[in-house]
């Protein structure tokens, strides 16, 4: 036993012998669900923010230092969140890029914090996290009750009366099926189902069947793709014709595959903008150069906002001109503002949310391309 | 009433697939006496397999929808089924003389490694079958919805199981597998190669296990490499309330619990569907630990 | 109770009486109204052919099975419904046919085992390793360690069951009984295994048991063990009792002679 | 006298651990918790599987049950966290006596399926925000720091102290109960329950006893685990924590101490070491699960029989 022990302790000691770099680049660190359920929108997330840092040390770096990005696993999951961001803190980035799940972010959060690292989360759009006073922590992702108010708004807007809503219990879904629920009641509509579905089955029917008898005008499903896109399927196969509007965790090209084209067709969905729906100049010259590169387009926008949020660090120590995590967070706060970021202009307000609205409204038209709407 | 029934319907169509996958589950209980947890898998398996071969050799395409999709079925039926053989083979003979932990430790390891051999093959997200294989019909019978595929899979269910059972029940191997099941010492004395009998379970219990994955692949379209344990754990779950070792008893109980399931999401639960099926089995175990249809042995001392 | 066994000893009542015991697996009758009675300080054998029912009556005895009718009463008291560790308190001990030791344990841990009950002490006092707790835990090894040597076993205090020889195994059996001190010891083929050597030190050391004034109820098919160790016999076929009483008597008994042999019709 | 290996493998180590965090840095020390988290569990799980040879496999529902009840009383009642220590344990405890009741007498395998639809039952009933006191999928969250005479604990390395120290009681207290009759009682349950209540062992008494024991001390570790996170929610608590703890008992070998620690070393800290590998992580496990029963299914480092030193003397004076 003390033999193994020996080879544990030496392996572990080689880590912080790998650790221990040179100091002459600015570091700054992506904590990416690199493997995991998430590890697309990760692998996107790495993509994009290593050649957005190649982009800028060809243009001299920052604080005429090279760039050098430290890309941490957290596996999709807190635990390893938190191991992972121990790692960042340990290997001297200036500041931390990611993540992508709330939960995830949440247990990270508190570790960057107390060492003074800023962070900025791309795809945690859960409304705490902002609410707990942390003077690091930013996120170029809109909040969860901002897609609640937008989903209620476009229901509004379509003219649908009764409302039904169903979550998969996430902590995302179940937070904006709250939300919604909360917004609509408010304005008088009719909420005439809300329950969850267990995520990561096949049969919905059973649901289905029951949200038929709620006899609803739209169903509002919070959820995630792959039950969405069940969802449709069997809804087809049921005959009924009501409309599905779905939240941006449907915002997903397999959605179309799971429930066939002809099951899809009028599916509505919330979501900022897709990336090649990005508008502004700088977007479309970086999405033409990311797609030189890898040969296809980001996985999702949630990538485009890690991309963004490395964007603002860069920014933030060139202006702050340091690589001080005090002194870059009290840039991002009070002096970065309409900065131009690839999915729109990007300002923080005093939480460390970003200012501004950033969700569409898509539908999926009969090939199964997302068309953006104009309501 | 007509919801009502509409879910009896529903559950039944899960129920189908749950008593196909039960099958395997209480075969091998029956001889072995041990709970293949790497069964699920298999089903995901087939799933898989099914979806490679349907892409790769563009089955349906060549040969029309009926003949494309049967020989398919017989395909994946035949490498599960080996995949089964090899699986005995590897994890559970070597185990044989051993305490029981270990043979159910080791399932478990082989559950867990089945599982994880495929996402390093096919990555971690989810599989898509193409959407238009299957004629998409929908029957209506008196305001009732039945998908075609739906009625199809329930039918080729039943009659899988109705030919295991007279396979069982009455030819000569089928005999020889009934007196392994009760007393494998006897049924070597009786001159019944027990091997070749324990070989053939695992034969049989993964084909049919493999069929329920190309089933659930074709009519669903979504697979996903883990889906195998959800289903394992209701088809065994079935087993039990059916009566574990027991042919007919994984069918009811299948077909029993799919129901239960569909009934209890519509009429008390739907978050909480997964711990109705639960407590059902654990309350099974409680009142009635052989199960519906089996019967009652007494500990040897 | 029509056929209620009359006592040897009209002054004495008996240790353990039977009384028109019935048990039945699904439609099997496995005991079918056995009754008879082991007298404080005699050796009671049960014989009988193969699926006689013998090791069911055991059963039945120490509580591993539950009788469908009938009484079974130990010193006075009734033992029906009483589960198995109840009645080892109450003065009953045995050994099993096919030998159960706990394996991967030394010897010594095995008849700790039969001290158990007599020991005080839970998790707490335990944990914190009391005097009272080292003190009960001390006497507990001296009385296994006397069990180990009565049955010869002094050389093996530290073997593990697993690593014994047939014969010591069914010794320490034996001995873990005897650690519980009971009253009442019931052998359940004790000489099954045993080569004509061990099974004469077997047949001492029953005699040394008795000697200690342990009444014992044995199942044996080895005769000559039988005819010399017990003062009684009780004969079963297919869960009837059909003779009983001095090992002479038995052998002369023209159905238990039937029994054993077989009739001509059978044959 | 030379002292045994053992005790000489045992202090190294002691020493070895002591002093780790001053040669660590923060993440290596918060990796070695994780380890000394899972050490915990893996020796209160150790208690019903390995000692008494219940198969649990939903050991997650009573880590959770004391994390849970922790968390609440921490962040409703404003309970200093290590407070709640002897009570969460002992919700734990008593939530596994119910629930193991009922099913205990089962058969081995049949009470392995069970625990896992309790384990299944408890995530359900977490996600579903039961009683309205669990947070939901969200969890709870702003668990308060531990305070130890008044020093709050934050860092890593002050964490490292506290789990391992933890860690080091449960050792020492798990070591006489293993000597005493409770102990031994256990082990009569593992090798053979019929001749253990043959003998005068009350088994249901001993199995159930044994349940609620290690859930209590399943249920401090979640406790300590709350605390470090600061928040937890049912995805930490999901079948597979139950598979990796189970995997860790036979690993290490049912009933040995040592080999529970050496387990939890090998089966936390090597992916940490090998990171690139992490998504061949649980392949590796499974396919290890599978030769070990074959190769050696006693598990890495057995336990071996008790040596009752007094006693080794005494004989040797008889002979």
């Amino acid at each position: 036993m003390k033999q193994k022990l020996w080879v544990l302790a030496a392996a572990l000691g080689l880590g912080i012998a790998a650790a221990a770099g040179a100091a002459d680049t600015v570091k700054i660190g992506l904590m990416a669900p690199m493997t995991g359920s998430w590890a697309s929108e990760g692998q996107g997330m790495k993509k994009i923010v290593e050649l957005l840092a190649e982009q800028q040390n060809a243009k001299g770096g920052v604080l005429g230092k090279q760039i050098e990005v430290v890309t941490e696993d957290d596996g999709g999951d807190p635990r390893t969140a938190s191991l992972a961001a121990q790692r960042l803190t340990t290997k001297g980035v200036a500041a931390v890029v990611g993540t992508y799940g709330s939960s995830v972010t949440e247990a990270s959060q508190a570790i960057y914090d107390e060492a003074g690292i800023p962070q900025i989360a791309n795809g945690s759009t859960a409304i705490r996290l902002t609410e707990k006073g942390l003077k690091h922590f930013f996120r170029t992702a809109p909040r969860d009750d901002e897609q609640g108010r937008m989903a209620a708004q476009t229901i509004d807007k379509l003219g649908f009366k009764k409302v039904a809503i169903l979550h998969d219990s996430t902590s995302y879904a179940k937070g904006l099926a709250d939300e919604a629920n909360a917004l609509m009641k408010k304005k008088g509509r009719d909420i005439v189902f809300f329950d969850a579905l267990t995520p990561g089955e096949r049969d919905y029917t059973t649901i289905l069947t029951k949200l038929k008898g709620a006899n609803p005008d739209v169903v509002l499903f919070t959820g995630y793709f792959p039950e969405a896109g069940l969802l449709l399927r069997q809804k087809k196969d049921m005959n009924w014709k009501v409309p599905f509007i779905g939240g941006d965790a449907t915002n997903n090209a397999d959605l179309v595959k799971i429930a066939g084209k002809e099951a899809a067709d009028g599916y509505y969905f919330l979501s900022p903008p897709q990336p090649q729906d990005l508008d502004t100049a700088d977007a479309k010259n970086f999405l033409a150069d990311y797609q030189k590169k890898h040969n296809e387009l980001p996985p999702s926008i949630w990538a485009v906002l890690a991309g963004d949020g490395f964007r603002a660090i860069v920014a933030g120590i060139a202006g702050a001109k340091s690589a001080d995590g005090g002194q870059i967070s009290g840039y991002l706060h009070k002096d970065l503002k309409n900065f131009s970021g690839l999915s729109g202009p990007i300002s923080f307000d005093a939480k460390g949310d970003r200012e501004g609205e950033v969700y569409r409204v898509y539908k999926v038209d009969g090939d199964g391309k997302f068309v953006l709407q104009k309501l | 009433m007509e919801e009502f029934f509409q879910q009896l319907t529903n559950g039944l169509a899960v129920g189908g697939i749950y008593a196909l996958i039960a099958l395997g589950y209480t075969m091998v209980y029956g001889v072995l006496k041990l709970i293949n947890f790497a069964h699920g898998d298999l089903f995901t398996y087939g799933a898989y397999l099914g979806l490679t071969l349907l892409t790769s050799l563009a089955l349906t395409d060549r040969l029309g929808f009926a003949a494309g999709v049967l020989v398919l079925a017989l395909m994946v039926m035949g490498l599960v089924a080996v995949l089964g053989a090899l699986l005995e083979r590897a994890a559970y003979r070597p185990l044989r003389q051993s305490p029981r932990l270990s043979a159910v430790v080791s399932a478990l390891g082989a559950s867990i490694f089945l599982q994880n051999t495929l996402m390093l093959i096919y990555g971690a997200r989810f599989q898509v079958y193409p959407d238009n294989i299957l004629p998409a019909a929908t029957l209506n019978i008196f305001g009732l919805y039945l998908p075609l595929m739906r009625v199809l899979i329930v039918l080729a269910s039943v009659l899988m199981m109705v030919a295991l059972y007279l396979f069982i029940q009455k030819t000569k191997i089928g005999t020889a597998i009934r007196a392994a099941a009760i007393d494998q010492d006897a049924a070597r004395l009786m001159g019944i190669d027990v091997n070749r009998v324990i070989m053939l379970v695992f034969l049989v219990g993964p084909a049919l296990g493999g069929i329920a994955g190309l089933m659930v692949g074709l009519y669903y379209g979504q697979i996903n490499f883990t889906m195998g344990w959800v289903y394992g754990m209701k088809a065994f779950t079935a087993a039990i309330l059916g009566g574990i070792g027991n042919i007919p008893g994984a069918m009811v109980g299948g077909l029993l619990l799919g129901v239960i399931e569909a009934l209890g999401a519509a009429y008390i639960s739907l978050a909480w569907k997964d711990a109705i099926a639960f407590c059902v089995l654990i309350l099974i175990l409680i009142v009635r630990p052989t199960g519906l249809l089996g019967e009652r042995v007494a500990d040897k001392v | 109770m029509s056929s209620a066994p009359a006592p040897a000893d009209p002054v004495k009542p008996a240790l353990l009486t039977l009384a028109e015991v019935i048990k039945t697996f699904g439609g099997l009758t496995a005991v079918n109204r056995v009754s008879f009675a082991v007298d404080e300080g005699t050796v009671v054998g049960l014989i009988g052919p193969n699926g006689a029912g013998k090791t069911t009556v055991f059963n039945l005895i120490t509580g591993n099975y539950q009788p469908d009718r009938g009484d079974i009463s130990f010193a006075g008291r009734r033992l029906n419904g009483l589960r198995t560790h109840r009645i080892i308190m109450l003065g009953i001990a045995r050994t099993f046919q096919n030998i159960r030791l706990f394996q991967q344990l030394t010897a010594l841990e095995n008849v700790l085992a039969g001290c158990h009950y007599r020991m005080r002490g839970g998790i707490l006092s335990a944990m914190l390793n009391l005097p009272a707790q080292r003190r009960v835990e001390g006497q507990a090894i001296e009385q296994a360690l006397q069990a180990l040597e009565f049955v010869g076993l002094t050389q093996q205090v530290f073997t593990a069951a697993k690593n014994l020889s047939y014969g010591n195994q069914r010794r320490l059996e034996i001995a873990r009984a005897l650690a519980t001190q009971p009253r009442l010891l019931i052998l359940d083929e004790p000489a099954g295994g045993m080569n004509e050597q061990e099974t004469e030190a077997l047949i001492g050391l029953i005699e040394q048991i008795r000697a200690r004034g342990i009444t014992i109820l044995l199942i044996e098919h080895d005769m000559r063990l039988v005819m010399r160790a017990c003062d009684k016999l009780v004969v079963l076929e297919y869960g009837g009792k059909i003779a009983e009483g001095s090992p002479e008597r038995v052998r002369a008994d023209p159905r238990v002679i039937e029994a054993y042999l077989g009739t001509e019709e059978d044959a | 006298m030379k002292p045994r290996p053992e005790v000489l493998g045992a202090g190294a180590f002691v020493a070895l651990m002591a002093v780790a965090p001053l040669f660590l840095n923060a993440y290596q020390v918060d990796v070695l918790n994780s380890i000394g988290l899972y050490a915990l569990l893996g020796l209160s799980l150790n208690l019903i599987l390995g000692e008494a040879g219940l198969f649990n496999m939903g050991h997650a529902a009573f880590y959770a049950m004391g994390a849970y009840t922790a968390a609440i009383l921490n962040t409703r009642y404003q309970i200093p966290i290590l407070w709640t220590l002897p009570l969460s344990g002992a919700v734990a405890g008593a939530f596994a006596l119910a629930v193991a009741r009922p099913v205990v007498h089962l058969r081995g395998d049949y009470l392995l399926i069970v625990t896992i639809g309790v384990g299944e039952i408890v995530r359900i009933a977490l996600v579903n925000d039961v009683f309205g006191i669990t947070g939901g999928a969200n969890g709870i969250f702003g668990i308060g720091r531990p305070r130890v005479f008044g020093y709050v604990i934050r860092r890593p390395e002050q964490f490292f102290y506290l789990i391992w120290g933890f860690v080091a009681l449960s050792i020492f207290l798990f070591l006489r109960l293993k000597k005493s009759r409770f102990g031994r009682a256990l082990n009569y349950l593992r090798e053979d329950e019929v001749a253990a209540e043959g003998s005068g062992i009350d088994t249901a008494y001993y199995k159930l006893a044994a349940f609620g024991l290690g859930a209590a001390w399943a249920g401090m570790a979640g406790t300590l685990f709350a605390a470090k996170m600061t928040i937890i929610s049912p995805e930490s608590f999901s079948f597979w924590e139950s598979v990796v703890l189970f995997m860790i008992v036979i690993l290490g070998g049912a009933g040995s101490i040592a080999g529970v620690l050496l387990a939890a070393f090998l089966v936390v800290g090597l992916p940490e070491v090998f990171r690139e590998f992490a998504g061949a992580r649980m392949l590796v496990f499974g396919l290890v699960m599978m030769v070990m029963m074959i190769f050696r299914p006693q598990g890495l480092l057995p336990a071996r029989g008790r040596r009752f030193p007094w006693v080794a003397s005494a004989g040797a004076l008889k002979q």
